[in-house]
């Protein structure tokens, strides 16, 4: 087979390369050693466990399909648009990412909470959302849209209009050159903002804790469940993050198509 | 409490000390009251205070935090600490606490005993059963006879008061001192079988601390004159 | 679909106005920076000029008070770079433009089957554009751009990437479709001007420095470039009774075109560098034009010889190169009889 | 003036990014609504919450810096690498993103704490990690890492290798190449991976408060200290924390070069 | 710096291999798809071939076993699409080869700007490459290439976007820099092939079908190809005593070139389309070459018409396209003189 050859990455940056591998994997790996394996079987598998894996893989699921309904327009939007108030706008949508996630869940109760800024009108139309599932969608669509939205904006704009501008020249109109073009070019950008979208919200504990309460079952996702563990037993809360470990790197390695990151 | 590294007088001979003192998070503003006191009576000491759980703190030293003395919100933890051989002699007990109900400003539910948390219309919120906010919420109902079903069970004390606080959640079990410290924003409700549930405040000089001297200075003013701070922020007395 | 031009985009300096009769195919030419790519891309609502007016048809596409979208248009653009859509197939990107303009899945893929075979390109359709070679990809942009079927078809050097093989055939092909269209095409090659082209812009500079009928202006260029391009000699100045006189002084001889030229008004002397014989020095008098030049260049051109002098060029025997000693900086005379010699007035296209 | 026009976008799109922006934003308008302005002046100005700030502006940059370090070259190796290994590693990668911050601070301890995997190594050498401001540099560059990395690796990968050939071809070593066209190429998407970084450094808490405790000067965070506050004074910790978002639009508009996220 | 070059990429039907001598220009020619970019992209380094050597100057590029990374080859490579840095302005771009390859900062810049000056774009050297038309990129990434100094100069398409008022100075000036450098260059144009290169060596379907002097070859083609792209007329067959056999069995009579073709081995007979008669009727016997054919196009040429059948091509006057009634779909009569037709062999290159 012939082969295009790549431009030689510098022989010198594989070593700061490793290093930075190293200093991620090598925690992760550490923490296994700590693991008392006897045990691990009956801990992953105990009713708590299972049905906060259920309740997390649900709950991430249904806020990675929120971040990209919502995601997909106000990034379109951003990258597409020029201006002061979109700059101040962009850095908006930062905003979860910089709030310590209680914080976000603070600022998510001030907004939707019973007595919060819309508690009103939401009591009114008999809709509750403190201490249900909704709750924690909600909450980690708060602390995962940016990664959606940042991932996205930034593919658009590398990938720049030149396509767009053919596109609309042959007749099609703003809608079809969204979907038939300008997305699938972006394909990768869009397929790593959802897997970092996913997650995070597979991770997420401050906003949902502080939110949505946890409760077993309705509200109790993995991470919560692990923080639960640690103050009792720090052997099954280690076990619990190994699951969560393998989890997250399973439906990373499956969902993402092949190429993007 | 000063930068330690910015300290211009220099921390070398004849500088600054420092004494590190770890505490349960609920101890927080009467510790810092307390600090007050102790640094106008050693005007060459620097006192730097540390909150938390006091399962994480006990976490903390044994992964190697520097410490000087430990305050814990309960015995349990404290014995964990002992066990690991990092207590320098025996814990002394310098305060107690007790539950109280929570509710928010004008108490929307109508909460007057400890029976009513166990009301379907009531949504509840208290400690999980891991911390000791928890199990004392627990031990309570139990010898009451009574069955919570809250609608979540927090990771902290905070957790709880947040929710009450924000009045998302009708009703909560936290302790005195929390209910006293959170003013206007909560009203507290005392209940009877509280007086069967005391949570017990321990404190200890850690092993290997390099201030023992002041380590020990610091518990001499918890359990004596610094008394005074703690009952006013409701801690009670020690059984002891 | 007859179309009225006026474009001014002042960062770059172009100021330029043409029409487009219905069905007529306009070829812009120019220098490379003249303004040829500006125009086309304001014709196809990818620039909001500074001022001016597009109207196609009667309808306003671009004025100060009027845009329409550049999908509503339906003025497709082949740009320079051919930009095919790389994750659509050779096939899908051709029955892009039917599909977005209402043309069902299976009448889309016909109709750019259909276009694939015209421009000798059937064998391509499943192919990803990555793997097609240069000229492969030019060839069915162009498909992609017929099979749109725009009411105005702009094209940017259509053949630049084309082999000598398949050129003639897309040049045939687009002959053909372009009789029936309204097209702009903007191309450095006379051939293609002579061949697809009703009339031609000159542009030069930002400004129209010449317009007409393709062979007018080709058989009797006005501007430099426009002589350039047809591969003839031109001599500006003012026009005398006898011909044309330039800056310097020297009289050119020349036969008066129709209208002749008032004499005093700008006028312009056109021969053919196969009409030019070179002699080491000046011919005595006669009533022949003697022009004296130093060469600067030789160039081979099939069993002759190309003698280029500054602007001026000769079409000269190897024998006679050999015999002359001709090499560049060598100072000689391009002589050229007066009855070789066309006179035109600088029409007032001319700026 | 003349204008690029661009292709304008699908009318409807605007709902969706109108209602992503209000879901982003309004909890935040929320949660200031509930501040007590009156006592605001005196709670920001604290001397807690000024050393807080500090600590947490310096110990942001150090780490921000650090993840340039090690991500752009990471990044890199990412970007330019094909095969089975190479989707293994970004997928380990992405773990700082899963785990929740707390479990990270655990997998930092198991590392490098004095229990640790190197504690012994890193004792013999006299370095004590663990709860020094040191530590929290390392628990936000964790943490912070996966975004830099991520942000760079699909800038890298739409920006292609075209460039890069050419400059290759014309006699530019790798390392030139790299400094001189691969970067300056994609240097919207590093320095939006930059922010984010240093976005994400601010606002971190759970790993901080695990593998670097939380003491005043030394390890008390700006998110600490609001986590702190939250106990005895909630509104000091919500004031606090609208410092710390208006901190972090400030850095986020300040730094941020134009028409980069 | 002579060069050989052998390369074998299956996925794309490529096997060819040629030589290049020092300091020789080598054009290759060939249609769209042949492989000419593939062969170059080969050389510089930028694709592993499935089988082969690049051999330049003794040192192995290229092997089963070697593999010398692209900016330690020193092979610039100008692509057919410019490809100019879009965060450097144009002086930079073009000093970034001198600087990477160890040059100062001031003499970068001043080496820069020469070849700015040489390929007549010293004014646009503070602007961006944004800001430039195609055919400024054009020649800019000319003057970038030529800066880098390489042993091995592979140009692709260098002459593609230029418009006639440069297209004959920047040949100018590449003919006087490839005259001391050992050249591939890539090209569609035979002025281009003629005037820059030393040898020709034509590419088809990824093999190389012919190759030798450029004026051997343009004039005396033995591929399609070649001649076609020559603009003369070429029949295959075998060769006779008299000239060349059709496989059809028409005979061919024509002049035997040096060496004359052995009989019954492959030949061609190759004439120019301007030695061709165009009559209605086939003449009465006589020593005249006789093609039967169909009209399949007319093209204006100049002051005379190609009349085009199929491969074959005839230049006439205006005055007997309206006698002889032309136009495509007629039958009519090519007549071309014997002493016009020259036969060569096919030589080994061809296969
Ligand atoms: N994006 C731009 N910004 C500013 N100036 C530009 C831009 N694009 C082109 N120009 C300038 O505008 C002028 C006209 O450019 P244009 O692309 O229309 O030329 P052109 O006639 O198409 O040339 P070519 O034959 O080389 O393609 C040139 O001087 C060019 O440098
Ligand atoms: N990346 C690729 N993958 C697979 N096949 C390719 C790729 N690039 C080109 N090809 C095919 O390889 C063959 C040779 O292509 P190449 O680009 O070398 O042609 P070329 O001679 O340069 O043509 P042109 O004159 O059109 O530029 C063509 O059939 C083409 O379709
Ligand atoms: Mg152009
Ligand atoms: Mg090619």
């Amino acid at each position: 087979m012939s082969h295009t050859r790549h431009v030689g990455l510098p022989r010198w940056l594989f070593v700061p390369a490793l290093l930075a591998g190293a200093f991620v994997v090598l925690p992760v790996v550490a923490m296994t050693t700590r693991i008392a394996w006897a045990d691990f079987p009956s801990l992953v598998t105990s009713e708590a466990a299972r049905s906060a894996l259920l309740l997390s893989l649900k709950t991430s699921t249904a806020s990675t399909v929120l971040c990209l309904l919502l995601g997909i327009p106000l990034a379109s939007v951003l990258a597409r648009s020029e201006g002061r108030w979109i700059g101040v706008l962009r850095s908006l949508v930062l905003l979860p990412l910089v709030l310590p996630p209680v914080v976000g869940g603070i600022a998510l109760l001030s907004a939707f909470g019973r007595q919060g800024l819309l508690g009103g009108e939401l009591e009114a139309l008999g809709i509750r959302i403190a201490f249900t599932s909704v709750a924690v969608v909600l909450a980690q669509t708060f602390v995962s849209l940016p990664f959606l939205v940042v991932s996205l904006e930034g593919a658009l704009r590398t990938a720049g209009e030149r396509y767009d501008v053919v596109a609309a020249s042959l007749g099609a109109r703003p809608t079809t050159v969204l979907r038939r073009v300008t997305l699938p070019l972006v394909l990768p950008g869009l397929a790593s903002g959802a897997v970092l979208a996913f997650a995070r919200s597979l991770g997420e504990f401050g906003a949902t804790i502080t939110f949505a309460g946890s409760l077993e079952g309705t509200t109790r996702t993995l991470p919560l469940l692990i923080y639960n563990l640690r103050v009792t037993d720090a052997d099954a809360a280690v076990a619990m993050s190994l699951v969560l470990v393998v989890v997250a790197v399973l439906v990373i390695g499956l969902v993402r198509p092949k190429g993007s990151l | 409490g000063d930068d330690a590294g910015a300290g211009g007088a220099g921390t070398g001979d004849g500088g600054e000390r420092t004494l590190t003192v770890f505490a349960a998070a609920s101890l927080t503003t009467t510790f810092e009251e307390l600090e007050e006191l102790f640094e106008d009576a050693h005007p060459d000491v620097d006192v730097r205070l540390s909150f938390g759980g006091s399962s994480d703190l006990v976490a903390q030293i044994t992964e190697g935090a520097r410490a000087d003395v430990l305050a814990s919100a309960d015995i349990a933890n404290m014995d964990k600490l002992v066990s690991a051989g990092l207590a320098a002699g025996d814990p002394a007990e310098f305060a107690t606490n007790m539950l109280m109900i929570a509710v928010p400003p004008g108490n929307p539910a109508g909460i007057a005993t400890l029976a009513d948390l166990a009301r379907k219309d009531v949504e509840l919120v208290l400690c999980q059963p891991e911390v000791p906010c928890g199990r004392a919420a627990l031990e309570v109902a139990d010898a009451a006879g009574l069955t919570f079903s809250p609608v979540s069970e927090e990771e902290s004390v905070s957790g709880v008061l947040t929710k009450v606080e924000d009045g998302e959640a009708d009703a909560g079990l936290v302790y005195v001192t929390d209910v006293a410290a959170a003013g206007d924003d909560l009203e507290g409700i005392d209940f009877p079988e509280a007086a069967d549930v005391v949570n017990h405040y321990p404190i200890v000089a850690v092993e290997g601390s390099e201030h023992a001297d002041l380590a020990q200075q610091w518990i001499d003013l918890v359990v004596g004159d610094g008394r005074q701070v703690l009952l006013d922020a409701g801690f009670g007395t020690p059984a002891s | 679909m007859s179309a009225r031009v006026e474009v001014v985009v002042a960062e770059r300096g172009v100021d330029v106005a043409f029409d487009v009769a219905e069905g007529e195919t306009v070829a812009l030419l120019g220098p490379n920076g003249a303004g040829k790519s500006t125009t086309l891309a304001v014709l196809g609502g990818l620039l909001r000029p500074d001022g001016g007016h597009v109207v196609l048809d009667g309808e306003e596409l671009t004025g100060p008070a009027r845009w329409v979208a550049p999908h509503a248009r339906r003025t497709a653009l082949l740009a320079q770079d051919p930009l095919l859509f790389p994750h659509l197939s050779v096939l899908e990107n051709v029955a892009f433009g039917p599909r977005s303009t209402g043309a069902g899945r299976r009448a889309a893929r016909e109709s750019a089957a259909r276009w694939l075979a015209e421009v000798d390109a059937a064998d391509l359709a499943e192919r990803r554009p990555a793997q097609l070679s240069g000229g492969q990809a030019q060839r069915v942009a162009v498909a992609r751009a017929l099979a749109a079927e725009p009411r105005l078809l702009l094209l940017d050097e259509p053949m630049a990437a084309l082999d000598v093989a398949v050129a003639p055939a897309l040049r045939t092909l687009l002959r053909r479709v372009l009789a029936e269209r309204t097209t702009v095409v903007v191309t450095h090659h006379v051939l293609d001007a002579l061949l697809l082209a009703d009339r031609v812009v000159v542009l030069d500079g930002g400004r129209v420095v010449e317009q007409g009928a393709t062979a007018d202006v080709l058989s009797r260029p006005r501007s430099a470039f426009a002589a350039r391009f047809a591969g003839l000699n031109l001599v500006a100045g003012t026009a005398t009774p006898d011909g044309v006189r330039r800056p310097d002084g020297l009289l050119l001889h020349g036969t008066p075109g129709d209208p002749p030229p008032v004499a005093g008004s700008p006028a312009v002397a056109v021969f053919r560098p196969s009409a030019v014989a070179v002699h080491a020095k000046p011919p005595g008098g006669s009533p022949r034009n003697a022009l004296p030049v130093v060469v600067s260049e030789l160039e081979p051109l099939g069993d002759l010889v190309r003698v280029r002098a500054g602007e001026l060029a000769a079409d000269v025997t190897i024998a006679s190169v050999a015999e002359l000693g001709l090499a560049p900086g060598v100072a000689v005379t391009f002589v050229v009889k007066a009855t070789e010699v066309d006179v035109y007035a600088r029409g007032f296209h001319d700026r």
